[in-house]
Order: C-alpha cells, then structure tokens, then sequence
C-alpha cells in the first residue's frame, strides 16, 4: 500500500500546489520537495529488501473486468528509476521554484512537475502493462503543457506540439501492441505474461509487437529517426529540460524496453533493432550536439547520444552490456541533469544561452564553477568520477559483443570522444577564459539554484569513489530485473590496463582536440549539415505540411458548402448501397403483379405523373405550384380508388392548404431561375432517374410477396367490440395508435411554432458586418 | 367505465411523457418567460428522475415493456426498455438538464421569447420516444418529433448563416425521412408487422423474403444520414457552428445518437440475418467515417466546426463496434456513446464560454484574451473534455477508444484497428490546435476580428457549473470505467440476445416458432425468396 | 397495377430528388413535397393495393369483412401525410427567411467554409 | 380583399361550415372524418373569414390567442391519453362510458371516451396551427428581404 500511497501523495500534491503556491509564495519548492525527498528516503530504506530480492508491491483495483490494474511492484529496475525520479525530482521543484521566482504561474509549472513525477513513478513501478500505458500517456500530456509553459511564444506551442505528436504516435502504437500481447497471453499483467512467454514467442503477431514496442519507446526515447522533437522541447524552461528532457520522462523509452526485454528480448529482431537504432542514435546524436552553441541544446543532443547508447546497450543484450547499459543511466542522469540545471542557473544569472558567447564565469559563479566542472568531467568519462566508470564498463562490453563488434567499438569511441568535446563546451567553456560580455551582470546563483546541480554532481563524485554503497547495487539490481539474475560483478573506478582503458584514453585525446580545434570541426560539419534538409525533422514539418493540404483539399471537395453537391453524393450514396443490394440479391423481375390496371388507375397514374414532371419542368412560380397540386390530388384520388376515404380527405385538404402557403409566399419570391450548367443537370438527371429505379424496384420485389394479414385481421376484429369504432382507420389513429399520432400532432405544433418563430423573430439586432448583397 | 385490460406501469413512458407536458404547458404559459423556463428546467429533471428510475429497474430486473392502451404486442405501440435504451434516455436527461441550465446565462431573451423552452422539451420528448419506443414507425414518429424541433431551434432568431446552415440540415434530414418512411412501409409490405420484436422473430425465423435485405441497406442509409456517416455527414458541419451555444451543444450530444442508436437497434435486434454483408458496409463506412471526419477537423479554424468535423469522426468508431459485431465491440460502442454524449456535449458548452470571453470562436485570431492565463479555471474544464476526447487516459475517452481497439484486435481486423489508432492520434492533433489557439495564444489587439459590439461579458455562475459538472462526469467514468464497462458489457449482450427481447414484448410463446421454425442462429434465409409464410406469432 | 403505381412512385422519387439538387432553393422545396408523395404510394403500394372498399366495419357486423383494405398502411400514410404537410410548411417559410436574409436563392451561395484552413 | 359580397357571404358561411366540421370530426370514429380533417374545415372557415375581412378581425374572432389553442389542444390529448391512470389502466387505455345505452334490447347507445377527447385535442391542435400558418402569412411584416442581415450568434444579450 506504501506505493499507492506514494503515488497518489505526488498527484494530490500537484492537485493542490496552485492554491499551496498561493499561500507559501516563492518558498514553495522547498515545501513541495518535501513529498518527493520522503519517497527518495523511503525508497532508500527499502533498497537492501528489494536488492535481495523482495520487490515491494502494492494493488489499487481500477477496472479488472477491462484488465486494468495499479498493480505496483518495485523491482531493482523499478529502485533504479524511483530514486532517479524522486530524488531529481526533489531538487528540480526546489530549482524551479528559485529560476521562477515570484513568475505568476510557477505553482502551475510546479503543479505540473509533480503530475509528472507522480505518472513517471507509475510508469516505472506497473506491473500491469496497461496500467502502465495510462502512466504513459500521462507523461506525455504532462510534458505537452510543460514544453509549452511559455504559451504566448508560438516556438513554444509549435515544440510543445511536435513532442505530443511524435510521442502520442509512439503511444498509439504501444497501446497497439499491449492489446495484442494481452489478447495473446490473456493478461496485461507482466508476470502472467512472462509465464506466456513462450506462446507470444510463437505468435505470428510478434513482429509486429516487437516493431510496436520500438515505435513507442523509440519516440518516447528520442531515438533515431524521431529524435528531433527533444532538442525543440528545449523550449520548456530550464527546469522541465533538466527533469523531463534530461533525466526521467527520455528515460520511460529505455525503461519499457529494459522491462519487456525478459519478454521480448529472444525475439529475433529485438537484438539487431534495439543495438542498430541506439549506435545510429549514440552517433548521431554526438556529433549534432558538437555543431551546436546553444548550450541547452548542445545538452539536448548529447542526451540524444546518451540515450542511444543505453538503448545500444539493451540491444547487445549481454550481462556486461546491460550493466554497463545501467550504470550509464545513473551517471547520465546524475551529470546531465546536473548540467541542465547549470545552464539555466548561468542563463539566469546573465540572461546569456549561447556558449560560445560566455566565458570567465568562474569569479562570479565560483561554486556553480565547480558543480559544472565535476559535472562535465563525469560527461567526459573521466575518473573519478561515475562517468568514467560507465564509459569503462561501455567500451568493455563492445569489445566483448557478440556481433558487429568492430562496428560498435568505432562508433563507440568515436561518440565517447564527441562526448568529450561536448562537455568542455557545455560545462567547462562558460566558466572558463576572460569574461564575456553579457545582457546582465553576472551574479552568483541563490541558494535554490545551486543545490540541484551541486548535489547531483557531488553524487556522480561520491558514487564512483564509493561504488559499493550505491552505485554497484543499483546497477547490478535494475541489471538483475532485465537478466533474471543480479550478476556477480562490482564497479570499480580501477580495472587495470585492459583495451578499455586504451580506447577510453583515444576517446579523451580526440575530444580534447576536437573541443580546441571546434570551428574547423563544425565547419567541416556544416557540410554535411546540408543533410538536414532531407531528416526526419523536415520530414515531420512536411508530414504536418501534407496533412493539412490533404485535410483541406478533402475537405473543400467534399464538404463544398454546395448543398446541391451534398444532396447529389448522400443520394449517389443511397444510390449505389441500396441499389447495388437489390440488383446483386434481389434481381428485380419485371412481375406487373397479378391484375392489369383498369383505365381509372392508368388515368390517376399519369395524372400524378404529369404532375410530377410538369413541376420539374415549369419554368414559372404558379405554373410549378400548379403542377405540384395536380400530383397531389391525383394522389388524393388514387386514395378513393383503393378504399381509403380518410386518406383522399387529408390528403385533398393539406393540398389545398399547401398549395395556399405556397402561393402565399412565393408570391414574395423571385422568379424561378435556372443555375446548373446542362451537364450538371444532365448527371442530377442520371442519378435521380436511377433513384427512381430504386424505388420502383424495391416496392415491386416487397409487393410481390404477401403482406402477412394477421395485423390487419385483428384490427379489423378488435376495432368495434374493444375500441367501439367503425372507421377501423380512425380507431387505429386514435387509439390501436393514438401515440403515433400524439407524436404528429407535437410535430404540427412544433412546425407551427417554427414558422411563427421565423416570420415574427422579435426585433433584430441591426448591424452592418452582414454580407454584401450582390 | 370499461376498457381493455392493463396495467399501470407508466415507467417506460415517462421520459417522453414528462418533457411532453412541460412542453404543452408552456405552450399555454406563451406570456411568461419564466414559467416556461420554470417548466423547462422541471421537465427536464424530471425527465432525468424518470430515466434514472428506469436504468436502475432494468438493471435490476428484466427488459420492462409498456403496450400502451394496453393493446396487445404486436398490435399496439410498445415501448420498450432495455439497458442500452435506458442509458441513452439517462444520458438524454442530463445533456437536457445541462442544456437548460446553460441557457438561462447563454441564450439572449429574444431567442427565449420565441417559445425556445418548448423547444427544447419537444426535442428532448423525441429524444427519448426514439430510444424507447419497440415500433419502427412509431420510431419514425419520433424522429419527425425530434427532428422538427431541431429545426426550429437551428433557425430560432436565425441570423444568415443560422438559416443558410438550417437550409442544408432541413433538406438533407428531410431526405432522410423519406428514405426511412419509405423503408417503414416496405418493412410492413414484406413482414406484415412493424413491432421491432415481430420483426426480429420474423426475420430469426427465417420468415423474411431475401429483398428485406435491400431494405435494411435502406435503413442503414436512412440512419447513416441521421448519424452523419461518411459519405452522408454534410449537413451536420453545414450548420452545427450556427445555433446558440446551448442549441448547438445539445445537437451535438444527442442527435447524431439517435442514428447511431437507431443503427445499433436495427443491426443486432432485427436484420442479423446477413450480417456478413451488411456489416461489412458498416465497417467500411465506419473507418471512412472516422478518417474523413477527423482530416475535415484537422483543416478548420473555428471552434465549433473542429468540433463538428469531429463528431462525424467519432460516429465512426461508434458504427466501427457495430460493425465488428462482437459483444465486446458492441460494449465498446456503447461505452463510447455514453463517453461521447457527455464529452460533446461539454466542449460545446465550453465553446460558449470561450467564446463570450476571447470575444470570437476563431481560432486564427488571437481573442481578447489569453484563457489559459486568464481563466484557468475553464482551461482546466477544456483539458479534461479536449483530452478525454482524444482518447488520453485516465479519462473516459481513453477507456472507450480501448474497449472498441481491443475488440478490433482480438476480431483481427487490422485495417480499422489502424485507422482508429491514427484517427486517434489525428484528434489530439486537432484538439491541440483549439487548445493552442484559443487557450494559449496571447491577445494581440492589432488583430481584428473581435466582435467589439459584443460586450465582454463573464460567463455566468450557471454556465461554469454546467462544464464543470459535465467533467466532473468524464472523470468520474474514467474513474469508475470498470462498472461502467460491465454495464455496457451487459448491454451489449442484451442487445445480441434477440430472444431475450423477444420474449419480453411478444411473450414466451412466441419464441416456440423459432425452435419449430428451424435454426435460431442469425443467417436464415429461406431458398427461394420468393413468398413469406403466412402467420403471425399469434 | 403493383407495376402501374410502383412506376407512379418512381417518378415522383426521380422528379423529386432531381428537385432537390437544383440550387434554386425554392424548387428545392417542392422536391420535398414530391418525394412525400412518393413515400405514400411506396407505402401503399408496397403493402398491397386492393380495389375494394374502405376499412369500415358495415353497420350491424362486429369485424371488417376479409376483403377490405388493409387499415394499417392508410394509417400510415396518414400520420405520414400529416406530418410532412407539418414539416413541408416550415420548409417553405424557412426558403423565405433566407431570401429575406441572405439575399439569394442559390443555395450555391451561402457561405459555409470562409474558416477554413488555406492549402499552403 | 374586400369585398362586401364575399364578407356577407362569409357571415353566413362560417357558421354552417363550423357546424360541417363538427359533424364530421363527430362521425369520424365510425365513418371517414375524425379530428384532423375536421379541424382543417374548421381552419378554412377561420380563412375564409380571414379573406373576407382581415387576419386581426379573426384573430377577435377566435378569442383565444393560437398558441394557447396549440397548447390546449396538445395538452387535452396528453391529459386524455394519462387519464386511465387516474382509474389503474395504463397510459393511453380507451376509457369508455355510454349515454343513453339500454343494456336490455342491447342498444350501446352513445359510446363517450378518452379516444375521442384525444381526438379532439387534435382537432383544437389542427384548428390553432392551421389558423396560425395562414394569419401569419396573411399579415403584413412578412418575408421580404431585409437588407443587411443580423449574424448574431445571440450569446451576449
């Protein structure tokens, strides 16, 4: 119950932080943390339980008939996660709080991080696969409305869209392939999935489930081809990069790979998808990052990179990989987040993002100086710090893969060393050199803005100092959960002169030198930047581009504003259903029934007839309304002809007073005028004579066959002894009926009030925007 | 006094009746504003009182069947309630209750004064009567009913491009009518009967000549104008964005309903007996439906016709759960009825607020001000109906785009499980771009068109309170999605068992055909087609 | 005569909808009121036309003799002319207020997209 | 339209058409009538006397404003048809009552019951509508065209 409680504490916490911000003003962050930092420490008690294999867990019912359940369970990958998430995400309300100050909407912003943080340890603590879709997306809704905190900038609207778009695609795909890993194993949960596991093996939907799962986390991870929307995101402030873009919500990707991997993972494309797409990612998203000045989005590619080297080590798959994989998480989120919460803090203090623009910072900023140094050291992968020990264990694990061996240690080394160049530029440029000029004297950060950053990087120091407290069983834990089994291994910060070492001190040399010679590398860069316009982000501008003109040209097409054209496709429509039964089941036989007409009738048809085509074709007012009474007191007569006295009376009186409301206000009408071309009228003329058809059709193949009589029968017996009336028409009107005609006669009021409404609307409220009267 | 036997269960009736009376009464009350406002407002309560009564005694219970005048089945009129008809009566009640109280702040006196609350009572009596009645012509009837009174409130007071819109809505509707009144008839001409039941004991007893299937098709048109699928949906865009805010709303909650409604009643109680094929068109016509409604959607720029794009959309995935003709597609369709109504309803609702305070429903011009600085409160309403209606868990959209996904997997049917997974994604597209232009953006007062002779004007206590317990409802089905689908899981199951409505308008008896008659599965037809056997159950 | 009237009800369905896709709003209408007519004949006809007398019990007997018409279809068709002679006036009055209005009676006319997204 | 033939003629008209209507909305349960039809010859008589002198003069006439009449011909159908519920019988039950029957030589005489009061709520219903279409297109101020035209969305009043 402690996970529910923990959970539901953050959500109403988020539910109550506007009215709380109100109250506590700028303080707030450091209350809100509180919430958070119990999670962390409660987490941290529990840890030695959970390692040793004990997961904790915790049930809230919701919908089990659709499947659905809070079912919570933490498991070492779930420890790793929640601390990550708490405890970043402690510092971050109280970082927000102080890089918001006294901005009139901070408690919303924080408000919303803690809604985040609440779905993200869902996310990571479901053991129900649906209960972790809902998590999911509310990660994902939580990020639209934080990416676009700044709202009155369309950058920031437009990035907060394009994070939607990208990870609700990716979403709608994952819900995808839940249901069908829940319609195969007969279960959402994990557990009983895993116990299925050899049936969804088998199933020919697992291609596509395994395609489905990679869509989803990939978008959600920013993984190549759909990394762009991340460094867009950078439009959120600083604190939501740091928390969201940085450390936790990029992360979810990773993660739903890492739990479905004990499911997944035998499958024969996991492997090869999961390593091709993080290298390509890794590469990628180093060497964009190089070619960037702004430092949240250097920041942001790097993560790109980084990312894509956790996913390269998940799809490796070996025990070596997958620790490595994990112990690169950790340092990763330690450093970069501690990066993140330094580029703002410098951002805020001179109003300057552009890292090529900074410098000297160091004497103002003497203590964010060495958050930031620390921080970009453990980027760097230099000891001693965490860093160092994942790119370490990283460059082992490639040496040791299975496959593409050369391929992954090239592209290995080859981001490591971009990764270095990277982290000066970030971490270490700003603080370094002669002062630059900026928009604002700098001034040392507040207290609020330099616990974050400095906590977090005196952690990624201290855990590689002292890996066995922390750093060792988190990693071999969450390494455990994907494995099976907690591997026998420990980080260490020393592993003696192995190729690792070699490759890792190549990696440091190249980047340094690229990070001195950096113009010449971008420039060379640049050239191949011409590739840009050819990369998924353009093709997500023209995507959206080709979607709103497919829309818009549909839509002009269909729905023309033509109502001729509306009423031309709904009967072609009708047309073609109705007609198309009859002819491929029905095959009207031409029957003229059992009895030739006698002249009266032939005469009442053309009448009606006449009628009819007289009001098509009459090119004057009266003339038509003449026509039309013509057909319908034909229609009257025909009613006397086939025993229906009250029918031909109604009929003959609603005529009569039809024709008057006709003539009455057409009178005040225009003269008909004819405004189709002869080929319009020539297709209405087709369509309408093949409705026509239908109907004729259709009443032939219904009359044919015998109305059963017994109704009419027992209307015929009922009507005197039970409803004491003769006319059996009028009984069944007035009482076999009666509500048939209480439904008519609200419906003659109805229209009563209707014409009074219009003719009489009261007075109107003149003005002169109407349209021009042409 | 004497008179046929009957009793004096007058339940199924009432939510017909009540609004009906009110309506009458206002009628005669034509001076006074405020008693007919009065009347409204109690008929529509009272409306909701009765429906809820129902649901709880069919819940409980079985179908409840009222042969009113106490004439006997077939002969008479039956009304009768099962639980997908007396949910749809609940939701009818709270959308009319909404409806009446929005008004009150919303619609301007001019409008009220020209007997707009009988309007209304009427157009919820109809509402109602098409859910419940057990007669297709009587459902004609109330369709008429219904129908008649929504023209009159589209053309109320109707300014240009109220009466252009209600031109387009009146003729396509009016074609509608014709095309069902015409079915109606030749439904009598080959069953002989008009009682829904008869129909579905006819047609499971293999009684139906094999032309009845033209004939569905017919229906099927005739409802599919009603609920504005693809390729028959024009009307509905052409004026949904021209009535009051209030108007617009409750159209937007419960008309298109009863056509898909009438769809579903059509399609699992009476003509089953070629399902193969007709619920084939219905599959094709869903996923086209949800497709084209979504894309329209995608290219407006004003409020209410993103909105009104999108109900032709979600009638798609209501038509895809028929289509798919399993118990838990068929559950799924009604969850998504019951999520839709409420959530359609409210964005209408919302639209009107919006709009009284940007001071236009563009979303191209910035307004007169930012909601989502300025009014958060009706920013978070938005939120919560705009994501609920993208289908964003944990709200109710989310549950009934599920449900109706699920089923779409386990029937195998890959093509419309995608198509309602991109439509999906399509529609928070579009539900962002509302969100996006009219909440986010900032007032520019460079920007013209506001509508500066409108005065800026907050809404009322009354309108807040609508949306906000609109919302409240999404959340809680959210909440409660799990009895919310049981139920519609027992619906759906009461729907596909035929005999069970049957056997409770026609009597035990009745059912003994069909065991005589041969099988009782759903794919009869008798071999040459040619002559209906002659007999009715009694 | 089954064929004679089915023809009959045909006509009226082709004349009308051929009205109702002309763009003069006021032949519209009238297209409306054609089609109504055709229902009713589909109706009657489709039941089962009888050359007999009408639906009423003769003084002194208790039941409609067998050879009567069929009294439900009348009706039917009754409730049915009714309520289109309801809905057809409002039709017409609703012709005349756009003209009042909008100032025209092509239904070509009347603007519905002006708000639409422009094709970039 | 005035015309003093055709008012005197009216005078005298009006009545005996009335009582036509009368007669055939009473017949209407046992031979053709009922109170539709009725009511519509009701209606023409009203017109007639509309043509004759002018719609206000008929509106004097009729006494009772047109919606009131649609109103109380809705309501006495509604209240006829929930009547039997007064006496246990269910909604829209005929509840019936004879006048004048002698039981001993089997004479029903005249048969009264809730069936005909529905009926004439109808006929009420049709006379109100019907009156209320031709007076109000008979009266000046109606459809012409108004110039530039109000587009009130009508939320803000």
């Amino acid at each position: 119950m402690a996970i529910v409680t923990a959970v539901s504490a953050t959500f109403l916490l988020a539910a109550l932080a506007p009215w709380l911000g109100r109250v506590l003003g700028t303080r707030a962050g450091w209350i809100f943390a509180t919430v958070p930092a119990a999670i962390a420490v409660w987490l941290a008690t529990r840890a030695p339980a959970i390692l040793s294999g004990t997961p904790i867990e915790g049930r809230l019912a919701w919908a089990p008939s659709l499947g659905l359940e809070l079912a919570f369970s933490i498991d070492g990958l779930g420890l790793l996660f929640g601390l990550l998430i708490s405890g970043v995400g402690g510092l971050v309300l109280i970082y927000a709080g102080a890089y918001l100050g006294p901005h009139r909407h901070a408690s919303r912003l924080q408000s919303f991080l803690l809604v985040f943080m609440g779905s993200m340890l869902g996310v990571v603590w479901s053991e129900n696969l649906l209960g972790l879709f809902v998590f999911w997306e509310l990660t994902s809704i939580s990020s639209y409305l934080l990416i676009g905190f700044d709202h009155e900038r369309p950058a920031a609207r437009a990035a907060a869209l394009k994070a939607l778009l990208v990870t609700g695609g990716g979403g709608l795909c994952l819900l995808v392939a839940v249901l069908m890993l829940g319609s195969i194993g007969g279960s959402y949960d994990l557990g009983a999935l895993l116990d299925e596991r050899d049936t969804i093996l088998a199933s020919p939907w697992l291609g596509a489930i395994v395609v489905l799962v990679c869509l989803g986390a990939f978008t959600k991870s920013a993984q190549f081809p759909f990394h762009f929307w991340l460094p867009g995101a950078m439009e959120a402030p600083t604190p939501v990069s740091a928390y969201l873009h940085s450390s936790t919500m990029v992360k979810a990707g990773i993660f739903l790979l890492a739990r479905l991997d004990p499911l997944l993972g035998s499958a024969a494309w996991w492997g090869p998808l999961l390593t091709a797409f993080g290298a390509t990612t890794m590469v990628l998203g180093a060497v964009l990052a190089v070619r960037q000045t702004h430092l949240k989005r250097i920041l942001a590619y790097s993560t790109v990179s980084s990312l894509g080297i956790v996913t390269m080590a998940l799809g490796i798959g070996t025990e070596k990989a997958v620790v490595a994989g994990f112990a690169y998480l950790l340092a990763h989120a330690l450093f970069k987040g501690s990066l993140f919460m330094v580029a703002g803090a410098i951002d805020h203090g001179c109003g300057e993002k552009d890292a090529e623009r900074l410098g000297g910072l160091r004497r103002a900023m003497p203590a964010l100086f060495t958050a930031s140094l620390l921080a970009a050291l453990s980027m760097a992968g230099l000891p001693p710090l965490l860093g160092f020990i994942g790119k370490e264990l990283l460059l082992e694990a490639t040496l040791a893969a299975p496959t593409w061996t050369t391929a992954l240690v090239v592209a290995t080394t080859f981001a490591a060393a971009l990764t270095v160049t990277v982290a000066f530029l970030a971490g270490v440029r700003p603080f370094i050199g002669s002062l630059a000029e900026t928009p604002r004297t700098p001034h040392a950060p507040s207290p609020g803005l330099l616990l974050g950053p400095g906590l977090l990087a005196l952690l990624g120091l201290a855990a590689a100092v002292l890996p066995a407290t922390a750093a060792t069983p988190l990693a071999l834990g969450a390494a455990g959960a994907v494995l099976g089994d907690v591997p026998e291994k420990s980080l260490a910060l020393w592993h003696g002169l192995t190729p690792a070492l070699g490759l890792s001190a190549l990696a440091v040399a190249v980047g340094a030198g690229a990070y001195a010679g950096r113009r010449i590398v971008r420039s060379g860069l640049d050239r191949i930047g011409a590739l840009d316009r050819v990369g998924p982000e353009r093709l997500y501008g023209a995507a959206l581009k080709g979607l709103l003109a497919v829309a818009g040209g549909q839509t002009r097409l269909l729905q023309s504003g033509h109502l001729r054209s509306y009423v031309f496709i709904t009967l072609g429509t009708v047309v073609l259903l109705v007609g198309g039964t009859l002819w491929l089941r029905g095959a009207v036989p031409f029957d003229a029934g059992p009895e030739n007409p006698t002249w009266p009738e032939l005469l009442v048809g053309a009448v009606i007839v006449a009628g009819s085509i007289a009001t098509v074709l009459s090119r004057t007012r009266l003339a038509a309304i003449a026509a039309l009474g013509l057909a319908g007191y034909g229609l009257a007569i025909m009613f006397v002809l086939f025993g229906g006295p009250d029918l031909a009376m109604t009929q003959l009186a609603v005529e009569t007073l039809t024709v008057i409301i006709f003539v009455l206000i057409f009178r005040r009408l225009p003269q008909f005028r004819s405004f189709s071309t002869p080929l319009r009228r020539l297709a209405d003329g087709l369509v309408a004579l093949i409705a026509g058809l239908m109907v004729t059709g259709l009443v032939l193949v219904i009359a044919r066959t015998d109305t059963d009589p017994t109704l009419a029968r027992w209307f015929g017996d009922h009507s005197v002894p039970d409803a004491y009336g003769r006319n059996v028409v009028n009984v069944i009107l007035v009482d076999f009926r009666a509500m048939d005609t209480l439904g008519e006669i609200t419906v003659l009021a109805i229209a009563a009030i209707g014409v009074l409404a219009l003719l009489r609307p009261g007075r109107m409220r003149r003005r002169h925007r109407g349209r021009a009267v042409s | 006094m004497d008179g046929p036997p009957g009793n004096a269960n007058l339940l199924p009736v009432l939510p017909v009746l009540i609004p009906l009376i009110a309506a009458a009464l206002s009628l005669l009350a034509w001076r006074s504003l405020a008693i007919q406002r009065g009347l409204g407002l109690a008929g529509a309560v009272g409306l909701l009182a009765s429906a809820v009564t129902l649901l709880v005694e069919v819940e409980r219970g079985p179908i409840l069947v009222l042969q009113v005048g106490a004439w006997p089945a077939p002969f008479g009129i039956s009304f009768v309630v099962d639980r997908f008809g007396a949910v749809m009566t609940v939701l009818a009640g709270v959308v009319g209750v909404a409806t009446f109280v929005f008004s009150m702040g919303s619609v301007d006196a001019r409008r009220q004064r020209l007997l707009y609350h009988p309007l209304l009572c009427v157009l919820l009596a109809g509402v109602c009567g098409a859910f419940l009645t057990g007669d297709l012509f009587n459902l004609y009837v109330w369709f008429e009913v219904l129908l008649m009174s929504s023209f009159a409130l589209l053309a109320l007071g109707g300014g240009v491009l109220q009466v252009e819109g209600a031109i387009k809505y009146v003729t396509l509707n009016l074609l509608s009518s014709a095309l069902f009144l015409i079915a109606t008839g030749l439904v009598y001409g080959a069953l002989g009967t008009l009682n829904m039941a008869d129909i579905a004991l006819k047609v499971r007893a293999g009684d139906s000549p094999e032309a009845v299937v033209a004939v569905s098709v017919l229906l099927m048109t005739a409802f599919g104008i009603k609920a504005a699928a693809f390729p028959l949906f024009f009307w509905l865009p052409a004026s949904y964005h021209t009535p009051p805010f209030a108007v617009s709303a409750i159209f937007a909650g419960l008309l298109t309903k009863v056509g898909v409604y009438a769809l579903v009643r059509s399609f699992t109680l009476m003509f089953v007996a070629e399902s193969e094929f007709t619920h084939a068109i219905l599959l094709v016509a869903a996923g086209l439906t949800m497709a084209v409604g979504v894309l329209g959607a995608a290219s407006q720029r004003e409020f209410r016709k993103v909105l009104s794009f999108h109900i032709v959309s979600q009638i798609g995935y209501m038509i895809m759960g028929l289509a798919l003709f399993t118990p838990l597609a068929i559950a799924g369709t009604i969850f998504y009825v019951i999520h839709h109504i409420v959530v359609k309803a409210n964005l209408f609702f919302i639209a009107g607020i919006a709009d009284r305070l940007r001071g236009t429903s563009s979303l191209v011009h910035a307004g007169r001000t930012s909601l989502y600085a300025k009014a958060p409160f009706v920013s978070a309403l938005f939120v919560v109906a705009a994501f609920s209606l993208a289908g964003m868990p944990p709200l109710s959209g989310f549950f009934a785009k599920f449900v109706l996904l699920k089923a779409g997997v386990e029937a195998k049917s890959w093509t419309i499980v995608a198509t309602a997974a991109a439509v999906g994604l399509l529609t928070l597209f579009s539900m962002t771009k509302i969100w996006a232009e009219a909440f986010w953006k900032a007032p520019d007062p460079a920007d013209a068109p506001i509508d500066r002779t409108r005065s800026p004007k907050p809404p009322a206590r009354g309108m807040i309170g609508t949306c906000t317990a609109l919302a409240a409802i999404t959340v809680l089905i959210g909440i409660f999605a799990g009895p919310v689908f049981e139920f519609s899981q027992r619906a759906a199951e009461q729907l596909l068992d035929g005999e069970q409505y049957i056997r409770a308008v026609l009597g035990e008896q009745a059912l003994a055909r069909l065991e005589t008659g041969g099988e009782t599965s759903g794919s009869l037809r008798i071999a040459d087609g040619t002559t209906a056997e002659i007999g009715g159950p009694r | 005569m089954n064929a004679l009237f089915a023809i009959v009800a045909g006509v009226l369905f082709a004349c009308g909808t051929y009205l109702l896709m002309r763009r003069s709003i006021m032949r519209l209408v009238m297209g409306l009121v054609l089609i109504g007519h055709s229902a009713n004949i589909a109706i009657f006809t489709a039941t089962g036309l009888k050359r007999t007398g009408p639906a009423i019990v003769p003084i002194g007997e208790e039941t409609l003799p067998a050879t009567a018409a069929d009294p439900l279809p009348q009706a039917l068709v009754l409730t049915a002319i009714v309520i289109s002679f309801g809905v057809i006036a409002f039709a017409v009055v609703l012709v005349s207020r756009v003209w009042a209005t909008a100032g025209t009676d092509d239904s070509n006319r009347f603007r519905e997209d002006d708000d639409m997204e422009a094709v970039s | 339209m005035k015309n003093v033939l055709l008012q005197t003629a009216t005078r005298y008209l009006l009545p005996l058409l009335l009582l036509f209507s009368v007669v055939i909305f009473l017949q209407g349960h046992n031979k053709p009538g009922g109170g539709f039809i009725a009511g519509l010859i009701a209606a023409a008589a009203f017109s007639l006397h509309a043509l004759a002198f002018d719609a206000a003069s008929t509106r004097r006439l009729l006494r009772v404003d047109l919606r009131s009449l649609i109103g109380i011909g809705l309501t006495l159908a509604i209240a006829s048809a929930a009547l039997p519920l007064a006496f246990g019988r269910t909604f829209f039950s005929g509840l019936w009552t004879s006048i004048g029957g002698d039981p001993a030589t089997g004479d029903p005489g005249l048969k009264i019951g809730t069936p005909l009061f529905f009926d004439l709520g109808v006929y009420l219903l049709v006379v109100g509508i019907a009156m209320l279409l031709v007076l109000t297109l008979l009266e000046p101020a109606g459809p012409t065209y108004e110039g530039p035209a109000d587009e009130s969305e009508g939320d803000a009043a």
